[in-house]
């Protein structure tokens, strides 16, 4: 498939008609109403909102295949249920390799075993244009998680060769093609600029570090085979508020509480998935007020774990902390960080 | 089966609680039609003696409160205590931080306070009077969890009542945190279920709703260094609503 | 005609906080007749003290649930002030559109809620949902959009969270105040048809006349809500720096609420009191409306207040949309708000939707309050309630005993009394 | 990533199914009978929806052997406190069955111990009954049945039938003494060394009860030296979505949704959250 080069206006322009089509276009912009320079993701009325320069944003882009809170079923009270799927066609731009590879590792979990129609839905109708990063964020660490560049999952790859005048377009899907296509005015991207876009890409690789994990990621499994009694889970939980920020800006992060609304008739409603948290006091809490995990420390460690264990058993080995630093600078006691963790173990455990 | 009849009944509050409930706008009219409403002194004139709920509105500041509070719930099937005033005591237990109010009444009434209207008392939230059935915190409550909470006790299902902090809410809501800006926010330690109004309109939660079940006190005692900010700076904070209630400095 | 009459009507319905009416008549003589109040006191001005600056605002907020926004915006003027902290003209715009939607959304739920069943002799607004469905959807409307309205401004509807000293913590974006605007350019027909309403049933308000001394806030040029000077109709005007020596509070056996006096034995303050010191300036809408009820200037009948609350929900819908003009045309900035505050003491006004109401404090080199007073509107009507009282029971005592006692409840409602923001100004010093 | 179209229908559809059959075993315990073929394995569960209300996790409690199914159900919450007020011909949402059941082909011709402490007995009894329907394929079977009190016995006119069986034998105790009961008293612990005839370490044991119970019996199992390879627990979690996503079940890296609530013993030597 092709690889483009765009250069400012034309990008521009391309931006603008996906806005004009009838697909919605979000991308990432700057947060209107907060004091200091912070980016989200939001619907785009024109290209110039467009900030590709973004550091991170405050939460990761998943909120568009699992949003906040979605309706499952359209029921009858004490009756009937109907499926709700929403089949809106969405174009997602700016998506930063790391959350990229965590979009990969949700599609996976969502797909494997039981299949989620409701996620896959949605994520199937989503065409995502992911981006290079060009800033670092005060707290990435996708060099130590290997999450610095992504190779699959998006439809378009875009690549700022040089403060936005200048773009490498790549498309690896039929989807991303079509799209692709529209921006008429986009030349044949030459070998000197996939060489440009390589050494952005390598020097990303080494340069979005602003914490080092001190082993492979892929060592981590074996680490945490051994650090289950090891103290730091005590230390670093006895300030941890329980306040699941650490999840809930989390880009791998997907549990889900369900819960049945009704209506005013009292004859109708929905029943809604939201997001939960595994550090919330009540996650793990049955009948009888039996709670599972009712010390700090163990939802605490329950969370480093599924990072670095759970999940990659489930998803073919890959860690589930892909180091876009969020849950760093979430927490406010600032004990969230992975890499402080692992690296406090590895100071007394050899994986 | 018959509608469920519901009396409204205020104690000493500012009444924004019983506005939201005129706030829920065309959806009072469901309101109405879902339940009767026998008694509502701030928007009718009928008054009944019999109900089947009763919704509380203020703390219990007199002796004479208390005798009333009691009346109402030996005639109620189910008692709701509705914003921070009756859940907690709220705003108004800003007054109990106040050693003596027999000696200040004296000082400040000489000769006049002993005049029965001007009695007082340190102040109660409803469930340490009688006791309250449901809980709608806040200060005012949200009308749209008010109303979630009537139609779930309506359906016959216990109302989910969030125990976790306020911060789950403001991340969904994709806010920047106020401890960015060195503010003191108590959203860590303070129930959701606001949707985190505040934070969202980029003030620092002051804690209307009470604390959570669990609050991590010694946690945000153990944040103030890190922040550049005194432990007195967080009780100041601490004691507008939560005075004399939940874990105090 | 009853010689003998004995009303005891203890809690008000359909007002805010309780008041009691006491009235004993024997052998056609008047031996009794009082408005009481008996709410529990809560002590603001105590609680106050020791507080942060910037905490002011959260707890007298509190004050009044229906008022919140009037109490938030002078108590953080009178904060500034003590604090001699200046604001944009931005933020000056910005409040005064947020106290506009105060004043909609009170007028509204007063005389829609409160006052419109008395006219329909219905014990609510509830039946009147069968009986008038239209009238009944179109006060929601205009309650709603006025909601909505404060939402967009204030970041709740009831009590403010985005206003602090210096400026606001948010201010709404310029998509919000177009929507705004649409959404009040449409109310304009819903208020006309409110207005219509209650015009069919105006022969309801009793013809009831007390010479009265009325105090508001005066402006040269504008309908005074958010600025001005203290002015009486009897033609003494006072910088608000002074208000003290305009309320002149004291206490009173029947009442845990203080009573004020100024130039006469009592004054009214509220709508009514506005219109008379203000007439020349309310809006062109205003002043229709005003005229299809043959509202004057000069006007002396209490229950004419509902009236001149109706033109002012009109006045401000019209200014709002005006004001919106303005701050569109010039552009809405994001002003980050810094502030050096310097110990002191201030004070401040501003008209609440029942009347003119005031605060003042100080703070010491740590910036904690040391003192705090404050007078609302309600305090300042109680000494003119019961006077009207008096005048009102011998020219009414004809109407035998449910009569009397319809005609003092619906006096006592017509000046939209707060009674529980008035009982929490008890002048109490506490010792700690 | 799989291209589905997204008409497919979700995991999370409950299908309706009327209730046949309601009966009170005790003040908290509701027996339900649903004409409902769900072609389930002894051990599974189910989810039970009643829209507007909520979904609970439920075990089946009756053999595949039988057409239908069983449920009993306490009331212990929103949805199971609808449940009790439900009659023959209301009708519930099902979704299911969920869960990996009970190893049946390798408890087949071995003896089969259970203990079962309180409602432990309701999933515990689907395996026992498909047992009785295919007897001769297993060997002795020992039932052991704690209950806190007299009045919380559930399942006796059943206990009592299974006793009569050949080669079956069923003890019971309760917590507290009772006037009507002339039996064992103390907790279901005691129980086991009156089991009679069965090789504990060559049997296969099996587990279900409250969480606090599993501690007691395992101590017991442990100084009879049973291998932990023979010993088989019946977990409970917290469980909003039943299909392994929502993450409330997890025990370490376990979803019991998908992997239990059957476990071997020795398969959670390193899921120290299990017990
Ligand atoms: C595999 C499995 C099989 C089961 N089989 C049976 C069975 O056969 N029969 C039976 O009666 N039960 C069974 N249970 C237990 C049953 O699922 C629970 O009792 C369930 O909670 C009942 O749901 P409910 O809606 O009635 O209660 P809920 O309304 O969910 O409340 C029950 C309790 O759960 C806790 N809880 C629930 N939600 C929250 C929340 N949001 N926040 C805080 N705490 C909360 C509280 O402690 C509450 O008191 C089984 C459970 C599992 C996992
Ligand atoms: S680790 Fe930090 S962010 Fe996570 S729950 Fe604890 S305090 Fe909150
Ligand atoms: S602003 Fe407050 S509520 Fe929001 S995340 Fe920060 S601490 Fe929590
Ligand atoms: S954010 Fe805090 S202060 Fe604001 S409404 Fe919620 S609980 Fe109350």
């Amino acid at each position: 498939m092709s690889i483009k080069k765009l250069n400012k206006d034309v990008f521009k322009s391309f931006v603008d008609s996906m806005i004009a089509s009838d697909q919605s276009v979000v991308g990432v912009k700057e947060k209107v109403q907060a004091k200091g320079n912070k980016f989200a993701f939001g619907p785009l009325e024109n290209a110039d909102q467009l900030r590709l320069d973004y550091d991170v944003t405050l939460i990761p882009p998943k909120k568009y295949m699992l949003p906040q809170t979605e309706t499952l079923l359209t029921y009858e009270v004490k009756g009937e249920s109907k499926q709700h799927v929403d089949e809106q066609k969405l174009i997602l731009v700016g998506v930063h390799p790391y959350d990229m590879i965590a979009i990969n590792q949700m599609d996976e979990l969502f797909s494997q075993d039981e299949y989620d129609t409701h996620y896959m839905t949605r994520r199937n109708n989503i065409t995502v244009i992911a981006c290079d990063v060009v800033n670092a964020s005060e707290n990435i660490f996708a060099s130590s998680m290997e999450t610095a560049v992504v190779e699959k999952g998006f439809d378009i790859l875009l690549t700022d060769l040089g403060k936005g005048k200048e773009y490498v377009a790549e498309a690896i899907t039929e989807k991303g093609e079509a799209l692709l296509a529209t921006a008429v005015d986009a030349t044949d991207a030459d070998d000197k600029d996939i060489a440009k876009r390589s050494a952005i890409q390598e020097a990303n690789k080494k340069d979005l570090d602003k914490h080092t994990l001190n082993c492979k990621p892929s060592e981590l499994s074996s680490l945490l085979e051994q650090a289950y009694e090891h103290p730091v889970w005590e230390e670093k939980a006895k300030t941890c508020f329980s306040c699941g920020s650490c999840n809930t800006t989390c880009p791998t992060c997907y549990c889900f509480d369900v819960q049945d609304l009704v209506n005013w008739n009292l004859k109708d409603g929905q029943r809604e998935r939201s997001w939960d948290g595994c550090l919330l006091k009540d996650f793990a809490n049955v009948a009888g007020d039996h709670n599972f995990r009712k010390q700090k420390e163990s939802r605490f460690r329950h969370r480093l774990y599924r990072k670095g264990k759970y999940v990659p058993t489930k998803i073919g080995g890959q860690v589930a902390c892909v180091g876009c630093g969020r849950c760093v600078g979430a927490c406010v006691p600032d004990i969230a960080n992975p890499v402080a963790v692992y690296n406090r173990l590895l100071e007394d455990i050899k994986p | 089966m018959s509608k469920p009849r519901v009396a409204i009944f205020d104690f000493a509050c500012c009444e924004g609680c019983q506005l939201q409930i005129v706030n829920l706008e065309e959806e009072i009219l469901d309101l109405i039609g879902a339940v009767d409403v026998v008694e509502w002194r701030e928007a009718m004139s009928e008054q009944s003696e019999e109900y089947d709920i009763a919704i509380i509105e203020g703390s219990i500041t007199r002796p004479e409160d208390e005798e009333r509070i009691k009346d109402i719930r030996s005639k109620a099937k189910v008692l709701i205590a509705i914003g921070a005033c009756a859940t907690t005591g709220g705003l108004n237990k800003l007054k109990n931080n106040f050693d003596d109010l027999e000696e200040v009444k004296k000082c400040v009434y000489s000769d006049a306070s002993t005049m029965p209207h001007l009695e007082t008392a340190m102040t109660k939230a409803v469930d340490e009077v009688v006791t309250v059935d449901y809980k709608v915190h806040g200060c005012p409550i949200e009308k749209a969890e008010f109303g979630s909470i009537i139609r779930s006790l309506l359906l016959g299902k216990a109302p989910e009542i969030p125990d976790y902090p306020v911060c789950v809410e403001c991340k969904k809501n994709e806010n920047v945190c106020r401890w960015e800006y060195g503010e003191i926010c108590l959203g860590p330690i303070i129930r959701a279920g606001c949707g985190a109004k505040c934070p969202t309109a980029s003030y620092r939660c002051f804690g209307c709703r009470g604390y959570v079940d669990d609050p991590n006190v010694n946690a945000a005692v153990d944040v103030m260094d890190k922040y550049g900010l005194t432990v007195d700076q967080l009780k100041s904070k601490m004691v507008l609503f939560g005075s004399k209630q939940g874990p105090t400095l | 005609m009853s010689e003998n009459i004995n009303i005891k009507v203890k809690h008000l319905t359909r007002v805010e906080g309780h008041g009691n009416i006491v009235v004993n008549i024997k052998d056609g003589t008047v031996e009794k007749c009082q408005w009481q109040v008996p709410e529990a006191p809560r002590f603001f001005e105590a609680m106050v003290r020791g507080r942060d600056y910037d905490d002011i605002q959260t707890i007298v907020s509190r004050i009044c649930g229906i008022c919140s926004i009037s109490h938030s915006l002078v108590a953080t003027k009178a904060v500034e002030d003590a604090l001699s902290i200046k604001v944009s003209e931005q933020t000056d715009d910005l409040r005064l559109l947020m106290h506009f939607s105060e004043q909609l959304q009170s007028h509204v739920l007063h005389v829609g809620y409160l006052v419109a069943p008395d006219l329909f002799s219905a014990p609510s607004v509830v039946p009147l949902v069968a009986a008038a469905p239209d009238a009944v959807l179109a006060i929601i409307k205009a309650h709603r959009v006025a909601n909505e309205w404060s939402e967009i401004l204030a970041g709740r509807i009831t009590h403010p969270i985005t206003i602090i000293p210096g400026g606001f913590s948010q201010i709404p974006t310029e998509a919000q105040l177009r929507q705004l605007q649409d959404n009040l350019k449409n109310l304009v027909d819903t208020l006309l048809a409110i207005v219509d309403v209650v015009l069919s049933v105006a022969g309801n308000l009793p013809a009831f006349e007390r010479d009265t001394e009325y105090v508001s806030l005066a402006q040269k040029n504008n309908y005074a809500f958010y600025h001005g000077d203290i002015q009486s109709t009897d033609g003494k005007t006072m910088p608000v720096k002074n208000w003290e020596k305009v309320a002149n509070e004291y206490v009173v056996e029947q009442s845990t609420a203080k009573w004020t006096k100024w130039n006469r034995q009592s004054y009214a303050t509220g709508a009514l009191a506005r219109f008379n010191n203000n007439a020349e300036q309310i809006s062109p809408l205003g002043k229709a409306v005003a005229e299809k009820f043959g509202l004057v200037k000069g006007c002396c009948n209490p229950y004419m207040n509902s009236v001149a609350q109706l033109a002012e929900a009109a006045h401000v819908t019209e200014k709002a949309i005006e004001l919106i003009d303005k701050l569109l045309t010039k552009g809405l900035k994001t002003e980050k708000v810094k502030i050096n505050p310097k110990p002191g003491r201030g004070h401040a006004a501003v008209e609440a939707p029942r009347g003119i109401l005031f605060h003042s404090y100080e703070f010491d080199k740590d910036l904690k309050c040391t003192w705090g007073n404050m007078c609302i509107p309600t305090n300042q009507n109680h000494a003119n309630m019961q006077l009207d009282f008096e005048k009102l029971v011998p020219e009414f005592m004809h109407l035998g005993e449910d009569g009397l006692r319809q005609t003092m409840e619906m006096l006592i409602r017509s000046y939209d009394p707060c009674i529980s923001c008035s009982t929490h100004f008890l002048n109490v010093e506490f010792v700690r | 990533m799989c291209d589905c179209n997204s008409t497919e229908k979700s995991i999370y559809l409950p299908e309706l199914a009327p209730i046949t059959k309601v009966a009170m075993m005790n003040e908290t315990e509701m027996y339900m009978h649903l004409d409902h073929d769900i072609g389930h394995k002894p051990g599974q569960f189910v989810e039970v929806s009643i829209a507007g209300i909520g979904e609970a996790p439920i075990s089946i409690s009756s053999s595949p052997t039988e057409a239908g199914f069983d449920m009993v159900i306490r009331k212990a919450g929103r949805v199971t406190d609808i449940m009790h007020q439900m009659q023959a011909g209301d009708k519930l949402g099902i979704r299911g069955p969920f869960g990996s059941g009970y190893p049946i082909d390798e408890m087949k011709g071995k003896d089969l111990v259970f203990v079962c402490g309180g409602i432990g007995l309701v999933p515990q009894r689907s395996m026992i009954n498909y047992i009785m329907d295919n007897r001769a394929d297993f060997g002795k079977i020992a039932i052991l049945q704690g209950t806190k009190e007299f009045a919380q016995r559930i399942y006796h006119d059943e206990l009592e039938r299974w006793a009569g069986v050949d080669g079956v034998q069923v003890l019971e105790t309760i917590d507290v003494a009772h006037d009507s009961w002339n039996g064992n008293v103390g907790v279901v612990t005691t129980l086991i060394d009156k089991i009679d005839g069965i090789d504990l370490t060559k049997a296969v044991n099996l587990i279900c009860g409250p969480p606090i119970m599993y501690k007691f019996v395992l101590m017991v199992l442990q100084e009879k030296e049973v291998s932990h390879e023979n010993i088989f627990v019946n977990l409970e979690r917290r469980m909003k979505c039943g299909v392994g996503k929502c993450g409330h079940c997890q025990m370490n890296g376990q979803y019991v949704c998908q992997s239990g609530p059957v476990y071997r013993y020795s398969d959670l030597a390193n899921i120290p959250e299990a017990i």
